[in-house]
């Protein structure tokens, strides 16, 4: 049987391969060294691989993503760890108007391969400045590439496709998935960029979630197992390029379609989603109104009743599904 | 009088008020290790002389803002802790009703501007606020504190540019307490002294021990002071030390224990409280009586902050919008 | 008759009434003062006002935006100008990070009374770092208003309407925009936010188009009425908070919808009106799937003819409309 | 040899780029003037000497990286006039095939890494380009051209730490061509060198002038074989004025002709000129042989330019990832 591993250590095992096997390959962020990250995910690797490719940075997000741009450009292959995503906002000049640009503006001719990988999401108390969940951001940019893992599998697999990639690649990890365990292969198997998965088939309704909304989707479809309701649960994986097909093809077949995630509802992955259905022959298909289900209108609260109200619960998924088969 | 311009009064308020700061930050600690705050915490242990010196050199109407690190510049500037200890513990009574927690501790009525989770986050912000008082000819001045680690940020930067430039009543004041999480300041920069970034300005920096409150409190001082007289911003960098990790989990693997000892003996209460004690101020039995006082107002505190209520999560939507 | 204005002089006219009216209005930016703006929108307010209310900053993105969400904070006013919106970039943490969230952060204690009054948009040559439609990134966060005018008296009432808000406001210009001239009210009446615009009824399809999308509709709308098709054209004018009820009212009378931006497709904010609309009771009136019209997935080539290629034009909407009356 | 290590080869070549670079911004200027070019351009027109004494102090295999105003760092770089001019105007045989413009102008093969449209924007990528060649432990260096108004970035401050915290081999090259855009650069900052800048970073700082192509060799050759041994980075200053406008419309109400006139009267070309006729390493015929000749490539260039073809618009998204 596959052994188990946790999500943090899925990441870190992508990480330890790939740098094994590509010295181009190196890692650069805040207190990523002797701290081992905040989140520990790169704890052991300066042991192992020393200070040159396990880089503690000064506090200097900027600079240090454009330290990954020009390596990349130059024949490197950089993982930048932002501390927490939150904090990207301090580079976006440099991803989205450099890292994600400059191949086109040169007419085709540079190549920026590397991954930031930072840890997004809420629900462990940091409030408003430390729980922003902002992929949405990111795959409205064209030249960007974004993935977001839901288990310690699609971490490994996704995050050593995300390194061999030859395009900027934004890596959202989730706090609240580090500690969570699962079936990891021992080799470095690679999952395709761009590919959702079907998490769970079904036939009476849809859910698409993603990140750490995935394994509440599935607690919601066992649940709603018990009431004889059948739901396919499907993770996008990616989110840009974002695997249309896949979706469509579901919602084709049950008609009814929840979208969960926990960035703000307002323009989060679900809008597009919701979007792409909606303009799509599948529109036909639809036997209710689409239901997304996304993060309140408001930054994150610190209080833990108030943070949990603020993103979609289990509880919340349940109705919603309900809702749409009540249709 | 100990130092210049200090009273007797305020010379023994530093002293309680570095006790409380002290008490806050151990219950505190306490609270987390108990699994009682659901969050997190930067605690100021052992950089209590910092918030303290410099604060009493402010008055009424000026502003402050703060960092993640920021307990000890509320209470050194006259928050009440009560309301602080509600905020930690996430109650509705807290000075932000549950939604800042530590890292967002505010009192926007009387000038402290928040407490912030972005390093370096307040500069600017703080610049505005120079800008603010500048425009309306105000008299009053702008103190925002961050770390050694935050002049590595673009924001540092560029405030203090723009703060001299218009010649803004702020005075920034770098706690340098040796490390950003687990970065030395001697990895994070080439200079000895982050005090000199201010001649990329042109305005006056100064370097004061961090452990000595009089020493900050007199820096403090002539800095507030040229900044109400029209004469610009200062850059203070206080040297310090962080007793505790430096948030809720944290080896330490960065330090050794030997480090922390040596800083520890220089504690800023322990050494102040000698001074005072030598000067005639106060008697030795008056030391134990402040730490004795301030636990207790941290006791109340948490009684106060516990016996409060949670949040309605019904009124999640509330102030989003004014 | 009313005068007519060009929208620059529209906004200059808001900027300058409400200048008048209130102390506490001041204009921040790069090159406002003298140089009068890069698009010439501030010229001669130096003059009237002087230089400490018509401040000219350092290029300083980060920290000129701070200083005007201080300055809010603490009782001013402030309407900062940002040169060319793609440099919004620089200041994302301030804004998103402080701005939207102080006062939510603080318990609903602090204002910020603050606008950022900055051009979008491609058009005009300026390549890929200079043509940003970022909008919907703004869009997505509470706490932060965003207004999108399309003429010059939509430009004057909502910038003034912004300016009173007690709220950050992100206020989005067109470069193209700025020499269309219409008429424009002498007196300093606000046009509310939140509020769409149905700028042309029609029975027969709706196109909801934004910012400089709007003529370009209007144009297709006219070329359609030729042919005797009747097209009503929305224009949302903010985008957060953003009127659906008008939207969704004339979906459920015309039952076809052409949402046209100018932003990337994926994720502008085409997404969200499409998944408003996939979400209500309106769906059921959907006589054909719906079509998004936006930027081509790429950065905003500098060639004249690729520019024109990668936003929507006057014919692509045509054709648009006509697909979905052909559905 | 008019300077330490500069051949009399390069000493003439020097003359020659300088003209060519004139040629080129004056043509350019002419064709937007004419409605030619759709689109924005910044001219270096009188900035001559820093893009020529910089790039002639490095080898093959350095990088560099430039700014809005890049065209002159292009040509001293040794980019082809024809493939410039082709991708000022818009066309597929441009450098970045009509997709980039003027202000993107790259020869990636070539280690050009790009004019850069983002004051500042340049600076931390350079710093990554330094970091890679450093741990590729190559003998490169690279080059970051920006303005006087770019040294308030927050970027500024970040990557000249960076850089120096690593001993990176970067040159920092700060135009300073008294204006940004419309702000002098005493208004933007409240100190008179740049240069000082860099003792904030704890690197080598140095001013010069920048109208005096053999000063800017020099120091530009002392802080390449600096950052080639393993010394680290240098923040150089190079004293210099633009002659034209910032971009394609600008008034210049900020500045008097008086002040231009005197600038101009410091010509780098001129001067240089002069200089290598008293030298005797040129005849007076030769400099106005050396212009012309300039002129005519850039009219071939042109010629090339204009009969190109346009960018097919079904390749719009070519190119947006690898
Ligand atoms: C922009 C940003 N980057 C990183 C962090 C994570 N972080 C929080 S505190 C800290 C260290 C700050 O060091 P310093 O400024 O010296 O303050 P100290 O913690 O020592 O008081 C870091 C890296 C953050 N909150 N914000
Ligand atoms: C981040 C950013 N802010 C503003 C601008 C607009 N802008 C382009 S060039 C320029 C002036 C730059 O001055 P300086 O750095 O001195 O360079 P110079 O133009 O004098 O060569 C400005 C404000 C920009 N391109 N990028
Ligand atoms: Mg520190
Ligand atoms: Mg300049």
């Amino acid at each position: 049987m596959i052994r188990e591993l946790s999500y943090a250590e899925a990441v870190r095992e992508a990480l330890r391969q790939e740098m094994q096997a590509d010295e181009r390959v190196f890692i650069l962020g805040e207190d990523i060294g002797v701290y081992g990250g905040a989140f520990g995910v790169t704890d052991g690797l300066l042991a192992e691989f020393g200070p040159e490719r396990i880089r503690d940075t000064p506090i200097s997000e900027a600079a240090i993503t454009g330290c990954a741009i020009g390596a990349a450009v130059t024949g490197l292959r950089p993982v930048l760890e932002i501390q927490f995503s939150d904090f990207i906002t301090l580079a976006m000049e440099q991803l989205v108007l450099q890292a994600a640009k400059l191949r086109y503006m040169f007419g085709g001719k540079a190549r920026v391969p590397m991954v930031v990988r930072t840890p997004g999401g809420s629900g462990t108390g940091a409030a408003a400045q430390h729980s922003e969940s902002l992929e949405a951001w990111f795959a409205h940019v064209p030249g960007l590439k974004v993935v977001a893992p839901s288990t310690p599998a699609d971490a490994k697999g996704l995050l050593i496709s995300s390194i061999r990639d030859d395009n900027p690649v934004i890596f959202f990890e989730h706090k609240l998935l580090y500690r969570t365990r699962g079936p990891v292969p021992e080799e470095t198997a690679a999952i395709p960029l761009g590919l959702a998965d079907v998490k769970r088939e079904g036939a009476d309704a849809t859910i698409v979630a993603t990140s750490g909304m995935v394994t509440r989707a599935l607690g919601a479809a066992d649940r709603l197992a018990q009431d004889g309701v059948s739901v396919e649960v499907i993770d996008p994986r990616t989110l840009r390029p974002l695997d249309t097909d896949t979706i469509l093809a579901s919602v084709r077949k049950t008609g009814r379609v929840v979208i969960v995630y926990e960035a703000v509802k307002t323009l989060g992955i679900g809008a597009e989603i919701a979007a792409r259905i909606a303009e799509s022959e599948a529109l036909y298909s639809l036997q209710a109104p689409i239901v997304r289900l996304g993060g309140q209108e408001c930054p994150i609260p610190y209080n833990r009743a108030l943070e949990r109200a603020a993103v979609p619960q289990q509880e919340d998924i349940v109705a919603a599904v309900r809702q749409v088969l009540a249709a | 009088m100990v130092v210049q311009g200090l009273s007797t009064d305020n010379a023994v308020k530093m002293l309680q008020t570095m006790h409380v700061i002290r008490a806050f930050e151990e219950r505190a600690d306490d609270l987390f290790a108990h699994g009682r705050v659901h969050g997190t915490m930067h605690l100021s242990a052992g950089q209590e002389a910092v918030a303290t010196g410099v604060c009493t050199a402010l008055r009424a109407g000026d502003y402050l803002l703060s960092t993640h690190r920021g307990h000890g510049h509320c209470i050194a500037r006259g928050a009440d802790v009560r309301r602080m200890m509600a905020e930690f513990l996430g109650k509705e009574t807290g000075y932000c009703r549950g939604r800042g927690g530590s890292m967002h501790i505010a009192d926007v009525d009387e000038g402290i501007l928040g407490a912030n989770g972005i390093v370096a986050g307040g500069l600017p912000l703080a610049t505005g606020v120079g800008l603010s008082i500048h425009m309306r000819r105000g008299t009053q001045v702008c103190v925002v504190f961050f770390g050694d680690g935050a002049a590595n940020e673009g924001a540092f930067h560029e405030s203090l540019n723009l703060a001299s430039v218009w010649t803004l009543p702020v005075i920034y004041v770098c706690e340098n307490n040796q490390y950003a999480m687990s970065m030395p300041v001697h990895t994070s920069m080439k200079i000895e002294r982050i005090a000199d970034r201010a001649a990329a300005y042109g305005l006056p920096g100064e370097q004061v021990n961090g452990m000595d409150v009089l020493a900050v409190y007199d820096a403090a001082t002539r800095a507030v002071e040229r900044a109400r007289q029209g004469g610009g911003p200062t850059l203070l960098e206080c040297l310090t030390y962080r007793y505790r990790g430096h948030s809720k989990s944290d080896a330490q693997r960065y330090r050794t224990r030997e480090e922390i000892e040596t800083w520890r003996a220089r504690d800023p209460i322990v050494q102040y409280e000698r001074r005072l004690v030598a000067d005639g101020l106060l008697s030795p039995e008056d030391g134990d009586q402040f730490a004795r006082r301030a636990r207790e107002a941290i006791d109340d505190a948490v009684r106060f902050a516990e016996s409060s209520p949670e949040p309605d999560p019904a009124t999640l939507l509330d102030g989003v919008y004014a």
